[in-house]
């Protein structure tokens, strides 16, 4: 058993206006010096046996071109034993 | 002429693509998201909707179901396509189209009867307006917003390739009040609002819409 | 250990947790009896849902036998009260059917999920007799519009709303923004949803031809909204407890939209004998349902039932609450073709019982038996109450407490104001905040929507028939007086229909009362129940089903008694729909009806003065009818541009709406022989604004006089009176002769503002 | 300047639709043996100064009230430096 995690963040050039509405709450209740908020997602995905070779290339790919878009985000992967 | 009309999982406004098509003169082919067959349309339009429940991004999903394998392969080749609302997420997703629609800067979902300007009258889905009509026709999306870097939105304006613009008010955020896009060759449209919705004056704000469906008729007939 | 029938004769005495899962000592006692034996913990689970007052209607049965014993001649009514929703033949071999529903305390613990899953809910009760779902309403009540508790509840009930209908892709044609202090810790949420079919397709709950088999399908199975049967977990595990349960059921409409076509498509290939949403109470409620309304048995085998979470207990799969699952009855030769028809919508399916005659319903675990109860005990027969009522001890001082010794604004000065102040108030204002979140276009067959009076779908793109759909009720009415509330209710919703041309034919309701072990609100709900039959007897369009919310209080503070009425109508073209808007310069604005100086209750003393007090405004019943049959007339004859109903506001607020929704302004003047404020405020019922061409002029006012409908010409629609009233030429202005002037900027500014101002 | 990150993930017992999505996506896509996905969302929030004592408090009572719906929620909170 391997779970995967994929972090997909909007690039920091794309306007972000759920963490705009975010930063403006967090102000709002009282939290100070807020400079920036960004929103992303995060997929968990556990996957059976282990993630090796083609399966974790593929892996690879999906999160790129599948969970996220590469026009306007980012993501980051990795696996946990 | 074949109008195809795609069908996903949870496609909702594939019937009124189809009731629009067969108003201005065309004859609706319903194309079904699991099968490659284009059955030989002439044109498709991928209508809105929230495919695949919209869940992981707009369209990311719809992207790689068959149907859409056949299609990417043909309408590079030049086969008229028309993507509306989510059919427009599905045409950036698939990199027909540049660029990319995000979330609306008002975070809410919005319908409204929208006034935009028809800023390009050379593509294939276009021909039928004049250059700069003002039209109103419903707008409904939560992710409608569209976003592409500098250089793409250069480009796209400086190749006359924005084909409406939101006047008014711009509903999404989206960059440069653009609405629609189309390829380089005029073949390929996104649209963000509804034409298929303003096709009767009884259920839409306006007729406004038909002359997408007129006009990819009349292209079809002076390409033939 | 699972508990098994074996078991529970084997260990007669032990101890159940009856009390926990909401069960009185003399229900327990009354299971013993029906069984000859204790319970097993699965039946005990089963009898306690489905006798609960939310699945069994214990306390309301008694008064709501009214609405079928009153029940109007009536050769409309295709399928009546107790199925899924009702059905009403509107001609042309089409079928209708609708239904209202609340989400009350479930969208208060968390208001996005509670509201979509109650859209939910409703869409599958009308799909489940045979209809397509067409379009969906939601009558919201929020306490005040600033209060910290409506601005948590607001915006998450109004997104789940438009959330899961827009991805199901029903158009939202109306519904209510209402806002009172009574719903601060209560907001309601009730959703409406009416579908069509052809006559032939009607399909019903039951469970017909031994051997058939049962199959449940669409989401799988979860720990949903099974919170109270957690005792009976808790006592079946031995150690380390159960796992934890949700609270909150999460709506997933992508799957609720394959879920719709898939049914439809099985169900016009002939592939069902029966079919049951699964709602409350899920597997209990529709296996006992679909049984008892059958051959009287069935068996099932609950281990095949597909889970979302492999820990579940039996007792918990029976109660599961899981969105998104209907259940069909299918022949053994269909099977096949019913699988692969689900298939095709990736919609999971499992064959879970097969039907007998038995008459019993028999559970099995891994091959041992875990239930076997006489259905109809568990589905139709639980307990009935004929709970304690009388009349509430403070309602001859409410009603005394007349709206009389409020200050009246006098001045033409007073009376701008006050119009702009109305204008404005949370209950008057525009609700685009709100309603510009749903699609209102989708399935492109949406003619009238809001904020028209009523929403307008066409059914049939052939020939034009389509339907008007209308939900209303004013709660201060049906707290002043609950019987005419209801009247009142009804009254307003089927002039609604009929002021957009459709042809009034039946009705709908959720009756949503504090509790009725209080012994006055169940008075309110008498009262209210009582007032809806009769006048649904006496305007001749029969309830064809609904819905009861109780426990709607905070504390000991009960909200307004609210019986939302939902008025269905039928228009044989809708090409001729009477929208509000009215037309073009010259044409003649008239107001029909009686305007009396009544106040009680009114938006005027509830905004300006916070005065609730005094009587209703008088309800004529007949009066309402023959407005009706002017307005269907006016329409049908082409003789009407625009009609808008009088309520909330008074003329007012009705003449405000129709020249903001045209855009053109008007000249109106008082008619002879009333003041100024009580025409524009009062909110005496049976009337309407009409907007008569002069063409039709003759012909609409002899109409009007031959019926003896009062017919006053109060204005007359004019885009060019800015000039003169000393604004820039073009602007747009309503004028009041010899009293004030305002433009429609202003009235829109102050009519726009409110919601965004508060909401964002 | 101290940047927090803050997961939010629906509690396991939530049903899950985003993530069931994407498992079916995965799917058919030619991954196999994908035994679940769940999917959450990110906040990376960049705050000036320390984070600590009182504002770290804040910050932990957002996360658990603003950022996530505790009613369906869980989250979990890190702050790099
Ligand atoms: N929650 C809502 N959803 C959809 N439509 C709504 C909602 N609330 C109000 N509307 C619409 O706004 C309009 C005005 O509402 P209301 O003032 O209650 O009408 P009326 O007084 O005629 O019953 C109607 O068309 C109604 O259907
Ligand atoms: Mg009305």
């Amino acid at each position: 058993m391997a779970r995967v995690v994929v972090d997909v963040m909007l690039k920091p050039e794309i306007l972000d206006p759920q963490g705009r509405a975010v930063q403006g709450a967090l102000g709002r209740l009282g939290l100070t010096g807020v400079a920036d908020v960004r929103q992303g997602k995060q997929f968990v995905i556990e996957v059976d046996g282990e993630l090796e070779g083609e399966r974790l290339e593929l892996m690879h790919k999906l999160a790129e071109e599948l969970l996220s878009n590469p026009v306007i985000e980012d993501y980051r992967m990795r696996v946990e034993a | 002429m074949r109008i195809g009309v795609v069908t996903f999982p949870g496609s909702l406004d594939d019937r009124d693509a189809a009731r629009a098509v067969r108003i201005a003169g065309g004859e609706p082919i319903p194309l079904w998201h699991g099968d490659d067959d284009l059955k030989s349309v002439d044109a498709v339009v991928l209508p809105g909707g929230f495919s695949y429940g919209d869940y992981l991004r707009c369209g990311a999903i719809a992207r790689f179901a068959p149907v859409m394998h056949s299609l990417v392969a043909a309408a590079e080749g030049g086969l008229p396509v028309l993507g509306i609302c989510n059919g427009f997420q599905i045409l950036c997703e698939s990199h027909l189209l540049p660029g990319a629609l995000t979330r609306n800067d008002s975070l809410h979902f919005v319908c409204r009867d929208q006034r935009l300007r028809i800023e390009d009258v050379t593509s294939m889905w276009t021909s039928d307006f004049d250059a700069g009509q003002e039209i109103v026709i419903p707008l409904k999306n939560g992710e409608g917003g569209y976003v592409a870097d500098e250089a793409t939105l250069d480009r796209l304006e400086g190749e006359g390739r924005v084909i409406a613009r939101y006047l008014e008010v711009n509903p999404n955020g989206s960059r440069r009040d653009i609405a629609g896009i189309r390829n380089e060759r005029g073949n390929v449209v996104g649209l963000m609002p509804h034409p298929e919705h303003a096709v009767e004056a009884l259920t839409g704000p306006t007729t406004d819409g038909l002359p997408f469906f007129t006009s990819i008729l009349t292209s079809l007939v002076a390409a033939a | 250990m699972i508990d098994t029938v074996t078991h529970a004769i084997e260990d007669p005495d032990h101890v159940q947790p009856f009390a926990e899962l909401g069960l009185k000592p003399d229900e327990y006692q009354r299971i013993r009896d029906i069984l000859d034996r204790r319970p097993t913990s699965s039946e005990l689970a089963m009898y306690s849902v489905m006798w609960s007052e939310h699945c069994s209607y214990k306390s309301s049965k008694v008064h709501l036998r009214q609405f079928g014993e009153k029940k109007p001649e009536t050769d409309v009514l295709l399928v009546g009260i107790g199925e899924n929703a009702g059905v009403v033949d509107i001609g042309d071999g089409w079928a209708v059917t609708f239904k209202v529903e609340s989400h009350n305390h479930p969208s208060y613990v968390e208001p996005y999920q509670g509201a979509a899953t109650g859209v939910g809910g409703i869409v599958r009760d009308i799909l489940s007799m045979g209809a397509r779902p067409l379009a969906v309403m939601d009558p919201l009540r929020f306490g005040p519009l600033d209060a910290p508790d409506t601005r948590r509840v607001l915006p998450g009930i109004v997104a789940g709303v438009g959330g899961y209908g827009n991805c199901l892709g029903l158009p939202n044609i109306g519904g209510e923004v209402v806002f009172d202090p009574t719903y601060v810790g209560n907001p309601l949420v009730n959703a409406l949803c009416v579908g069509a079919m052809r006559h032939e397709d009607i399909h019903l709950a039951s469970a017909k031809g031994v051997g058939n088999l049962v199959v449940l399908y669409g989401a799988r199975t979860g720990g949903d909204g099974i919170g109270g049967v957690s005792v009976l977990a808790s006592e079946t595990f031995d150690e380390g407890g159960p796992t934890k349960r949700p609270s909150v059921q999460v709506g997933d409409p992508f799957m609720e939209k394959l879920l719709i076509e898939a049914t439809l498509e099985v169900l016009h290939s002939g592939l069902v004998e029966g079919i049951q949403d699964l709602g409350g109470a899920g597997i209990s409620c529709a296996t006992s349902e679909l049984a008892s309304n059958g051959e009287g048995g069935m068996h099932v085998w609950l281990d095949h039932v597909l889970l979302r979470d492999p820990t579940l207990t039996p007792e918990e799969i029976l109660m599961s609450e899981s969105q998104e699952r209907m259940c069909a009855i299918v022949r053994p030769d269909n099977l096949e073709a019913f699988l692969a028809l689900c298939g095709k919508w990736d919609v999971e399916a499992v064959v879970i019982g097969e039907v007998n005659d038995s008459g019993r319903l028999t559970v099995d675990w891994h091959g041992e038996r875990i239930v076997d109860v006489p259905p109809r005990t568990v589905a139709h027969e639980g307990p009935v109450y004929d709970r304690p009522y009388h009349r509430p001890s403070w309602q001859d001082a409410l009603q005394a407490d007349g709206p009389d010794r409020l200050p009246r604004p006098s001045t033409p000065d007073e009376l701008r104001a006050t119009l702009l102040t109305m204008a404005a108030a949370p209950n008057l204002a525009s609700k685009s905040w709100v309603t510009s979140q749903y699609d209102r276009y989708v399935l492109g067959n949406t003619v009238l929507a809001q904020p028209e009076d009523a929403g307008m779908i066409r059914i049939d793109e052939e020939t034009g028939r389509g339907i008007a759909v209308s939900t209303d009720c004013n709660g201060r009415f049906a707290k002043l007086d609950p019987y005419a509330g209801a009247q009142l209710a009804l009254a307003e919703s089927y002039r609604n229909v009929a002021a957009s041309g459709a042809i009034p034919l039946a009705v709908t309701n959720c009756l949503n009362f504090g509790s009725p072990e209080d012994p006055e609100v169940m008075w309110q709900f008498a009262q209210a129940t009582t007032g809806l039959a009769d006048g649904c007897l006496e305007l001749g369009i029969p309830v064809t089903g609904g819905n009861v919310s109780f426990y709607n209080q905070t504390g000991d503070t009960a909200i307004l008694p609210t019986p939302v009425v939902g008025v269905l109508g039928v228009i044989d073209d809708v090409d001729r729909r009477t929208p509000m808007a009215w037309g073009p310069d010259g044409e003649l604005i008239y107001l029909l009806g009686d305007t009396r100086d009544e106040f009680g209750g009114s938006e005027w003393a509830h905004h300006v003065h916070g005065h609730l007090g005094g009587l209703p405004p008088m309800v004529d019943l007949q009066r309402e009818r023959l407005l009706g049959e002017i307005l269907v007339a006016g329409s049908r004859d082409g003789m009407l541009t625009a009609a808008h109903d009088v309520s909330d506001g008074g003329v007012a607020q009705s003449l405000v709406e129709m020249a903001l929704r045209a855009g053109i302004g008007a000249r109106c003047w008082v008619p002879d022989g009333l003041d100024p404020f009580t025409f524009l405020f009062s909110e005496s019922t049976g009337r309407a604004v009409v907007v008569v061409p002069r063409s039709e002029e003759l012909r609409f006012t002899e109409m009007c006089a031959a019926r003896q409908l009062p017919a006053h010409r109060v204005g007359v629609v004019d885009s060019g009176l800015g000039a003169d009233a000393g604004y820039p030429a073009g602007t747009q202005v309503l004028q009041f002769s010899d009293q004030f002037t305002v433009t429609l900027d202003e009235v829109r500014d102050a009519h726009e503002r409110t919601l965004p101002a508060i909401l964002g």
